[in-house]
């Protein structure tokens, strides 16, 4: 083993950097990698547990995983010789030469940023003409959920309920408690409550109740208390 | 090439938001003597007046600062009219989320989540056809009823409003970034 | 004095913060043909380039867009206060390639690409609008897809996707790594 060879893992982006690495240590044709020793090479790199950076060693463990798979599916005898596409090693092949590609088009755009951050652009306007609302950017779909998103982390901080626009109609309401009370002479609050599908249901049905003792429709009585509150409508609305 | 003491100059005018004051420049070229630094600037702000060019340097407030030329205005205006359409201010993308996520919803009810008036945003993307009325609420005082438009699917490349991110979705987008701070 | 079409694109460009294209140019300065403004366009870009000006006009994202010189570079960052701009990190950079090659594409699909959970990623280039989020795949699950943003390309400094390397380009580049060792 070379000095280079005791490099942490951590320089290593993922396993496949790694196995790429191995690879060219080894001085292995990507096209033809023998599976026996690039499988050994990898666990050995990952049995040295104090290079293996912990939150990744799962990905690491999942490429050790296929490469023990593509070497036992290579060792099973088969009655034909494999064809070429089902090649257990093309896949992988295939995936190591996207993940080459997409590196040397990091390095490409990493030169690409490297100078475009020796050019300054205004994020600015330059002073032209007041208008009302010069402050408009143009926004994406992630903007719009992102706005939306801190907007409720804000109201859930400022502990604001805030109850969805259902369409609930006082009206229909007042007169579906009337049809109760008429039905049935009176209401038991605790009840007529639990019966309502939602929570905001049960506010508004509050509200509605609260609407109903104040214009004198119903009046609303406890007998001792903590007992439950009966609602009786009033004698003038009964017929 | 040596950068020239008038080329330096004018790329520190161009990425100052405040009108560049003589002093400054002084501060970052102290090799060049006060002399020589109100000749560059005098030199920049001659350049740009006599050339066919659409933007001049300005004296104000101390400092000298790149504008557009005051007769272009006109086409200046046009073209921010233009970029208006297709851009929100804060405040209206703030109110269209909600309209977005809560519909059907009154003014009222964005007002409410917004602890702030919603009618001048509620405008603008009316205006730009983002939102559009859908009637009346059966509530005290019957008020309008918003939901987003077809073109608010279109302008944000949406086939429905399923298609929304969920507010979940989002929760881990912007969750775990907290977790690596 | 009229003001030439060269003076006028020139103003437009200086107030816009993004590239300007000449199909905006186009809707503003209709009495113009497209023959027209594109020779006022490369005039205006000849004339920055050839003049001893710290600012240049250049082309990105489709558009037109004033900046200052790079050689320009440490004096702006003496003014601004700046030791250095902040680069996107190897996962980001990495996450950033994906996407841009596989567009559009999902959280799922980019992951399994990099044998490595691209979400804390994701999250930093959506943050830094680098990328966008789309709409939803049609498959189980409506996962949502990803695309690069016009900010990717100004920050890179590309016109169009088609400007990233290709396939051969990157190729060459590979057989030459081999080559070296």
């Amino acid at each position: 083993m070379t000095d280079t060879y005791q490099v942490k893992l951590e320089i290593f982006e993922g396993p496949l950097d790694l196995l790429i690495f191995l690879i060219k240590k080894k001085k292995l044709e990507i096209h033809d990698i023998p599976m026996a020793t690039i499988t050994r090479t990898y666990l050995e790199y990952l049995d040295d547990k104090e290079q293996i950076n912990l939150e990744r060693e799962a990905e690491f463990l999942v490429v050790a995983a296929l490469l023990i798979h593509i070497k036992s599916q290579m060792l099973l005898p088969r009655e034909a010789s494999l064809e070429d596409d089902m090649d257990p090693r093309k896949i992988l092949v295939e995936r190591l030469l996207d993940h080459q590609k997409i590196k040397a088009a990091c390095n490409l755009l990493r030169e690409k940023e490297k100078d475009q951050m020796l050019t300054w652009q205004r994020d600015f306007l330059p002073p032209i003409t007041p208008s009302d609302e010069l402050d408009f950017i143009e926004v994406s779909l992630f903007d719009l959920a992102e706005v939306f998103f801190t907007l409720m982390k804000r109201q859930e901080r400022e502990r604001v309920k805030i109850l969805k626009g259902k369409e609930f109609s006082l009206k229909e309401k007042a007169q579906e408690i009337i049809a109760h009370l008429k039905e049935n002479g009176y209401l038991d609050f605790q009840a007529y409550f639990a019966e309502q599908r939602s929570f905001e249901e049960a506010l508004f049905a509050f509200f509605c109740l609260l609407e109903l003792i104040k214009n004198k429709v119903v009046v609303a009585i406890q007998d001792s208390l903590f007992s439950t509150i009966k609602v009786w409508l009033r004698e003038e609305f009964v017929t | 090439m040596k950068n020239s003491l008038k080329s330096i100059i004018e790329s520190l005018i161009f990425v100052s938001i405040e009108p560049l004051t003589p002093e400054k420049i002084k501060n970052i070229m102290t090799e060049y003597s006060d002399n020589d630094i109100e000749t560059a600037l005098q030199k920049i702000v001659d350049s740009y007046a006599s050339q066919d060019s659409g933007i001049v340097v300005f004296q104000s407030a101390g400092g000298y600062l790149f504008a557009t030329k005051p007769e272009l205005d006109p086409w200046v205006k046009k073209l921010l009219n233009l970029d208006k359409r297709s851009r929100l201010s804060p405040a209206a993308l703030e109110t269209l989320s909600i309209i977005a996520y809560h519909q059907p919803i009154t003014l009222a009810e964005i007002s409410a989540i917004r602890s702030v008036d919603a009618a001048h945003a509620l405008k603008t993307l009316l205006l730009k056809r983002l939102v559009k009325i859908t009637g009346r609420k059966k509530s005290p005082g019957k008020p309008l009823i918003y939901r987003t438009s077809t073109k608010f699917l279109t302008y944000f490349g949406l086939n429905s409003l399923q298609d929304l991110p969920t507010t979940e979705e989002i929760e881990k987008i912007l969750e775990e970034e907290q977790d690596a701070e």
